[in-house]
């Protein structure tokens, strides 16, 4: 099996649906030569023409609602916005359209297309390209929202949302876009959606987390173990729907819960993980249901890794709730 | 051309002078008939809503001519992407008033399951009349996607994105037409400037001179046409589709018509619509002007009106009776159709809210009233 | 003190303020001469003038880009959102740039204002006359959030608003703006922002609720009553920055807990209460921290009262709670 | 006229037939060495990011005579609202460059705290230069906003709303000529069609002819002048300014201009900016021309060129030996400016993160790259 970057999983994944499948077309700011900002749509245009991987003019709004349009006549559009940062001129389009249309119409008009995004820290990227928004789109129904952590997922991931016949927005996480290497499987293949990963096995203590913090957790998972404390790690990998009955197990075998995501924390999507457990494995709980998350405010740039959970902060939050 | 010439076929006087629109009596007649079928559904809605059976309508007195004008130039393989107030359109195509009737009380056989609002209709068939959606302007740039798979499949459908003046100042009106021209997309973009856009005037709604000359700034031709006028309406939006079909690209048309009613059942015009405008406008009325050039052409008598209007009229309100005596939807509504399969959360609240139902009986519905 | 309805308390709040402060200017769409679609700024255009209140184009991305100018520059806007549901069109201008002015210029730049926008659901508008998307202004860093559940409340609290330094989102019950009464103080006054309001008084379960759910609480408080459960409920107010400790003080007290709104559940605005009580006071809890709130779809038209939160639904979270 | 006419004054050859500026030798010099100044730390910025010292920059090389022409119309009681592309207008107006140097490496003495990357500058002195943001346009409707302020307060200043080529597409675009058409705001907005966003060409970016023409569909003028000569630039905003100073509302100018470096320090525009297109451009150098310019009228001389040279590079190069050597900002800096107080919770979160540093030392930086 080869060996690629999370980054080449995904412009892999990209060339395997649109081989397959005639109907698919990618496009955004920059996606066509250029290849994207971060060359995750690279030699797209020169294997399968602009007719079906190009340019955009700059409007997030324009891209979504035309995406919008598309999959309700029949194509699976990708989507590229350039940065989660700037998917929210087409805010709107994501919420009061591609997630209501299917119920509104009662099923007449549906829109199966996908939004990729680079979000999340380290790159030096300050307050505008950095941001983690998943919350806000978790939070909103008839959308599904998936974050890979590896480059085998990001691939199986990815071709799963672009098959799936609701709107899906995809998150990648950046900063292990060209860091973080694994073994791919060549052609077609799907990771299924609302299905959570074990990223590592433990029964004292268990980290949920997704995207860039899943390398983040095992780290502090590690240096944990040597302390004795066996850490398991579950990668949400679906954000929305997600398995709820796979996240209260995983919380109820330790008893101790450790939510880790970099989006600020205030109604972020670690309060959802803690809040299922309150409602529902309460009684299983031995130690508060504590959050490592990216601070309230807007994200810095040279202090960007102050903000960022590290695994410093992960492995003290794991060793309060060990020893609670 | 900076689109600012207003194309007018139809005089006042009922005259077309040198117009030929090509259509048979037949035709024409329908239109008309469409017309008056508009205005017996507008009639009957204002009174089911005065009468608290229906709670929300959207007056279309005044906009017939334009909204059938420009459905009569579409083919039943293209898409309209219309705006709240575009019944016309949908009976024109042939949508029966029953189904319309469904949504306007939200019952079970509505083809929005109840889940919307009166007046957002949703159809596929006999036309992909695309769901309406409240929010102004985002349907524009749907509709240029919705083209460019037209064009990317090499079929010669083309989108008909119908909006109001108030819909330029949207994002979407602005996306979409910036992206329509790069795209050379089939879209005619249909502006039915009638005046206002609830209480906000024109002539606060922009600066720009018009709304067709803002097809300027997008590289497209724009044109304004009287839309009190069915066969210019009709001209025009014929000349902009066949443009698409050829492959030639998008048209701004604004149609200048008024609106004679409130913005909805809820607005009293009276308080800022100057009464001198209602009144002229009130004299340039398109169902009168249409019926005056059938009566030039020989093809109408009060004869003929006495009896489209009774049949349109026995029609809406058959269509009522039966909408209003269809139960509404089932608890199991409120669930469905948020995704293609009903994911385990969903499933659970859903579960919950049945046995809620088992336990303690329906909910009660409270008494709020919609206010605009 | 005169009677007035939570309407007619925002109106008296707004003409209040304009009154004593020149610089407070209201705008919006159909505000003017209309007075606006719910009649909040009725008479405003007359006694101020068209240069202090006055439509605008029909883009909310324009009125609120256009209040952070304005801001910058010495005023005080306060614009209106016609329905939270068409607040999305200025999302990015409220997410990126409002929140945001004064951290990336260090403070140079601000942006007092206040946007006022009628949410939640209750007056048959489907989906998109009846959203609740306070969550996502609650997940924003930089932003504050108000929500008023009385005349008193709404008039005070839109005034601190108004005199606020930072970016208010005031987010008004339109289902209480007629049916709800209540005494006004006359004159200028204030509700201080991030206080809580006890609405009722207990000591077996606590409901935290905001806006319009407060009076279904306080309902379903009454009937927990006739069975001799005190329930004390906790009205939120500003939900962002919240009174933590408040929150986890009236939570401790009773041991057992209900979050209650009318917006969807998952990643909704409840999660973060359950969640501040998973970290901070689960060893309080003597039951599960239960949610009752809207369903995770869209917002249905004809089945409206079965989506919102009842008395009943609320009765029986107590209930459950209580008998855990 | 439907603003597509190109405004130049100075000539290639450096000739400016019957044109006088009104400008004295001083004030022409000193917008000359504005632009050697841009070009200087636009070098130097390009050698700090290759060296790794500076994560980032934007090069200005090309337009130089765009920003320092127009900036060159305002006063100082003027606010500017900059695209992240406006060195040229902070130097001209007197910020030093050793404040810019600060933002370029982020540290504690960057008026945004390091929370900002590269060339995201604010100041409010010596005038008003509103914090870059990266999302391109939402700062052009908070220009109208902040031009209805001056208009309420009976206030003739102006703002100047400057952004690109890309920028029209966006929706701050449209809605910010939108309101001030309608308001007629004192605001003059600045197009800088560079001739790319990113890897977008302009005519991938607008099927409309132009830029200006755009300023149709809002109901002001618009203006297209060539933007590589800077009295052209200097002529079209005073004229622009002079009509919003009076009241006579807000214009469009389209500057052609062409962006001669790659979009920024992480691009690499060999890949799609055709050679010939570079070439052609290269021979219209705006620094060249206002260099010829100067000669004619008798006050450029090579020794002159050279102690202006000198000058600026050294004030750049010891702007950056001071930046590079003032400490980054605290950690606190994080926690404080997202409100006016700082709230309980983040007060927590501040004290933990101080506890963490305490107990466990800084945080280690990644070593993450930029990529656009
Ligand atoms: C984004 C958005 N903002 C506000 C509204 C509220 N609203 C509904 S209709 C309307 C006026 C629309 O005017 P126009 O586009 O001229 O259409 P008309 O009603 O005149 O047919 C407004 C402001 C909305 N539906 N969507
Ligand atoms: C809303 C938004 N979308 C995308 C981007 C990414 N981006 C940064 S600059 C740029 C191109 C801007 O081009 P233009 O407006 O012509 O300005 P120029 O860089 O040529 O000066 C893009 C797409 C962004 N910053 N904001
Ligand atoms: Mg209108
Ligand atoms: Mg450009």
């Amino acid at each position: 099996m080869p060996t690629l970057t999370l980054l080449q999983a995904v412009n892999d994944g990209l060339k395997t649906v649109m081989r397959n499948d005639p109907t698919v077309l990618v496009f955004g700011e920059d996606v066509g030569p250029k290849g994207g900002v971060f060359l995750a749509t690279e030699g797209l245009t020169e294997e399968f023409g602009v007719e079906r991987c190009f340019d955009t003019p700059l409007s997030e709004d324009g891209i979504v609602g035309a995406a919008i349009g598309m999959a309700m006549n029949g194509l699976r559009p990708v989507a590229e916005i350039q940065f989660q940062d700037f998917i929210y001129p087409a805010f709107d389009q994501i919420v009061s359209e591609a997630a209501k249309l299917r119920y509104r119409s009662g099923g007449q008009y549906t829109a199966p297309m996908v939004i990729r995004t680079p979000y999340g820290g380290g790159i030096r990227g300050g307050l505008y390209h950095s941001q983690s928004g998943e919350s806000y789109f978790a939070h909103t129904a008839g959308l599904k929202v998936v974050i890979p952590s590896t480059p085998h997922d990001a691939k199986g991931l990815l071709i799963a949302s672009i098959e799936d016949p609701d709107p899906v927005i995809f998150m990648e996480p950046k900063a292990l876009y060209r860091t973080l290497k694994g073994e791919v499987p060549e052609g077609s293949y799907t990771v299924e959606l609302s299905t959570l990963r074990e990223a590592r096995a433990g029964k004292d203590v268990t980290v949920f987390c997704y995207g860039a913090m899943v390398t983040v957790a095992e780290k502090a998972a590690e240096q944990a173990a040597t302390g004795g404390i066996e850490v398991a790690v579950v990668d949400l990998r679906t954000l929305l729907p997600l398995d709820e009955e796979g996240v209260l197990d995983a919380a109820k075998r330790t008893g101790r819960v450790v939510v880790l995501h970099e989006a600020p924390r205030f109604c972020g999507y670690g309060a959802e993980i803690s809040a299922l457990i309150a409602e529902h494995a309460i009684e299983y709980m031995e130690a508060p249901v504590v959050r490592v998350t990216g601070f309230d405010t807007p994200f810095p740039n040279t202090l960007e890794h102050n903000y960022m959970p590290d695994d410093r902060r992960v492995l003290d939050a794991i060793e309060h709730v060990y020893n609670f | 051309m900076d689109g600012t010439d207003l194309l007018t076929l139809i005089e006042g006087n009922g005259d077309a002078p040198e117009f030929d629109p090509g259509m048979s009596d037949e035709e024409l007649l329908y239109c008309y008939g469409t017309m008056l079928t508009v205005r017996a559904f507008d009639d009957i809605c204002l009174k089911l809503q005065r009468g608290g059976r229906i709670g929300f309508s959207i007056p279309n007195k005044g906009i017939e001519a334009t909204q059938v004008g420009a459905a009569s130039a579409m083919r039943k393989s293209d898409w309209i992407f219309p705006s709240y107030r575009d019944f016309g359109m949908a009976l024109y195509h042939g949508v029966p008033p029953v189904q319309m009737m469904h949504n306007m009380f939200g019952n079970a056989e509505d083809t929005t399951r109840g889940r919307q609002m009166p007046v957002h209709f949703s159809w596929t068939e006999p036309i992909h009349f695309v769901s309406i959606s409240s929010p102004i302007g985002t349907h524009i740039p749907q509709a240029v996607g919705a083209a460019r798979a037209f064009q990317y499949r090499g079929e010669d459908h083309v989108c008909l994105a119908s909006f109001g003046d108030g819909g330029t100042s949207s994002i979407g009106f602005h996306s979409a037409l910036n992206f329509a021209g790069v795209w050379k997309a089939p879209v005619v973009f249909l502006c039915q400037n009638n005046g206002w856009a609830i209480s906000c005037p024109s002539d606060e709604q922009t600066a720009s001179k018009g709304y067709a000359i803002k097809a300027q700034a997008y590289g497209m031709p724009g044109v304004t046409v009287d839309g009190n006028d069915l066969l210019a309406v009709r001209q025009a939006t014929l000349e902009a589709v066949a443009r698409a079909r050829a492959g030639d690209g998008p048209t701004l048309i604004e149609a200048l018509t008024f609106r004679m009613g409130g913005h909805s059942t809820s607005d009293d015009p009276s308080k800022y619509v100057p009464k001198e405008q209602l009144e002229e406008w009130a004299k340039r009325d398109p169902v009168t002007r249409m019926q005056r050039y059938l009566e030039r052409r020989g093809i109408w008598t009060q004869a003929v009106e006495d009896r489209i209007l009774a049949e349109a009229q026995e029609r809406v309100a058959e269509a009522a009776r039966i909408a209003e005596h269809t139960p509404r939807p089932g608890l199991e509504t409120i669930f469905s159709d948020v995704y293609a399969d009903l994911p385990a959360h969903l499933r659970k609240q859903g579960e919950a809210a049945f046995d809620l139902a088992k336990r303690k009986g329906d909910a009660v519905a409270g008494g709020g009233e919609f206010p605009l």
